[in-house]
């Protein structure tokens, strides 16, 4: 039993049968952000132990099924899953899934190199998406997919392996950090721009 | 030593990445002891780095200079850096550390990739459509197509405005020998003469290298004052990073 | 809280997002006839004052839209219907008239952001049409109804204003991108082509 808005949040979800942008859920289930939040929590208490599982991002929302099933399921991921994902990939995965939404310029200098093709690569194979920097026009802002988080299991990033414990390391370096360093307001790093 | 690194051409391994196997195949924490010891053997992988891209080239030198400003401070242990030098050093280990980190987070992901994933349902239930064209038009979708072409990434815009004036340490190991075997002696501020501060620190480790390998002896007669090079043994150019 | 039975039913049900025959459920769960039986109801009651249901014929089975909810939802896609069709519809258009038929790894690439949404909404507005019929949704070609293009007075593609030049630059584009892969740090270099 759940509230209204958590109900019709599970029909939309349902009907979309796949990511929806909790910009249109706004619009579909005519309420405030704050009211959707609580929407999606409650949804996905109430889902926990079923067949179906809530995955959120930062910025969408998806039903997706629960890992307890798989076996004939995996027929229809078999070639995502197959794939091969290399080292400088998974880096650039673990900078915006465990870091947060990320610049070109951040993540090239946490790498120390040019992470252009990686970060394409990962455009490409719908793991990781572009957003507008609300800080910086010049640049984009690169952040997860819903179906990364599902590729990796997890319904949203505090599920990630030993998440608290690196945020806590990361927040230790970050508050150390330099203006020299491209994190500030000034977008341009030492490397390249796109 | 050598030999050791491989560099394959579709795995390009950046500065901090080089430094970090370095580091940790010798089982060492991160910190200016590691660095200073790991500093020849990163030379000489600079030293074999393929033709690349001068910005990545560029990433190189920059962390080859720092870590030559650290094995420079064991060597010479009344060296004080200055408080820009002293950041860059702290800098190299604050991001060493971090990526030391990403790469750990990386490893741990590739254990989960795969391994229980969720599934998205493979078709949405049937919605019946209803022709709603909106705002679409030719004029709007012109406007919409040559909107999103103007947002494609250029071609890698080209880093060289930013890295150009940075010298490489061969070139300037190269050319001290050069001007030393011609001078015999020379002060280090005439070799720097309007130099900016990173060429001056690649001439200073180009400086410490030659003297490391024994093609030149160096004497400061006190803290900050100007440094005398003397060339020492004239045949064979000096190799670092052997 | 359901049995595992139950559980992986509703899994299978919500990812076929259809009818699935009982017969077929019986192989996908390997289960007796009475044991899926139990299950349905199971799940049926389960699923009571929720926004998804469970509907059951002697031969099918499916999950579907609670009739609790249906109005609302049908409200708010006919709303959804009337409001103007974005900047990011707009782009997913562009792309399959001036490019032709796509996939959605394609859209999302040229984009850089996920298009899911996009793509459903445009669905649903009679302007984009599924082609082909692969298990993986990534992997349908979208392309424009014919009703889009009477309603803009074009019999092809190739009428549309700019045609040429738009679609080279588009193609350079890709062709660039493909071209720096080999070089990728990521280790799986195609550009999924998919």
């Amino acid at each position: 039993m759940t509230s209204d808005l958590a109900t019709r949040l599970e029909a939309f979800l349902f009907a979309e049968g796949g990511p929806v942008s909790r910009k249109k859920l706004l619009q579909l289930l005519e309420c405030k952000p704050d009211e959707l939040a609580k929407a999606v929590d409650e949804l996905s208490n109430s889902l926990s132990e079923r067949g179906v599982a809530l995955i959120k991002t930062d910025t969408e929302v998806a039903l997706a099924i629960a890992p307890a099933v798989q076996g004939a399921l995996e027929k229809a991921f078999e070639k995502e899953l197959g794939r091969e994902i290399g080292e400088a990939g998974l880096e650039v995965l673990a900078i915006v899934l465990y870091r947060g939404a990320s610049t070109r310029a951040q993540i090239d200098y946490i790498r120390g190199v040019n992470s252009s093709t990686s970060v394409r690569t990962l455009l490409s194979r719908g793991l990781l998406e572009r957003a507008g920097n609300p800080d910086d026009a010049r640049e984009y802002l690169y952040r997860p997919t819903p179906e990364l988080f599902a590729y990796l299991g997890v319904t949203n990033g505090q599920e990630l392996p030993e998440y608290a414990t690196i945020l806590a390391e990361l927040a230790s370096f970050e508050q150390a950090q330099k203006a020299s360093e491209p994190f500030g307001n000034d977008g341009s790093a030492t490397s390249s721009e796109d | 030593m050598t030999e050791r690194f491989e560099l394959a051409t579709d795995a390009f391994q950046g500065p901090l990445e080089t430094l970090l196997n370095l580091i940790e195949e010798r089982k060492m924490p991160i910190s200016e002891v590691s660095l200073s010891q790991v500093c020849n053997a990163y030379l000489g992988y600079v030293e074999k780095l393929p033709e690349m891209p001068l910005g990545e080239t560029a990433q190189f030198i920059l962390v080859a200079s720092t870590l030559l400003l650290i094995k420079s401070r064991s060597l010479l242990p009344t060296l004080e850096l200055s408080a820009e030098e002293r950041e860059s050093v702290e800098e190299l280990e604050r991001r060493l550390s971090r990526y030391a980190l990403f790469r750990k987070a990386a490893k741990l992901l590739r254990k989960e990739w795969g391994r229980a994933p969720l599934f998205f349902p493979k078709r949405a239930p049937a919605r019946p459509p209803v022709f709603s064209p909106a705002e679409a038009s030719k004029p709007a979708l012109l406007a919409a197509a040559q909107k999103l072409l103007n947002t494609l990434p250029k071609p890698e815009a080209l880093m060289q405005a930013a890295v150009a004036p940075i010298l490489a340490l061969e070139d300037v190991i190269v050319s001290l020998k050069d001007r030393l075997s011609r001078a015999l002696k020379t002060r280090f501020s005439e070799l720097t003469k309007g130099a900016d501060r990173e060429s001056r620190i690649v001439h200073f480790l180009a400086m410490l290298e030659l003297v490391r390998y024994g093609g030149a002896s160096a004497t400061q007669e006190k803290l900050f004052s100007d440094i005398i090079i003397e060339l020492e043994n004239v045949s064979g150019v000096p190799k670092f990073g052997v």
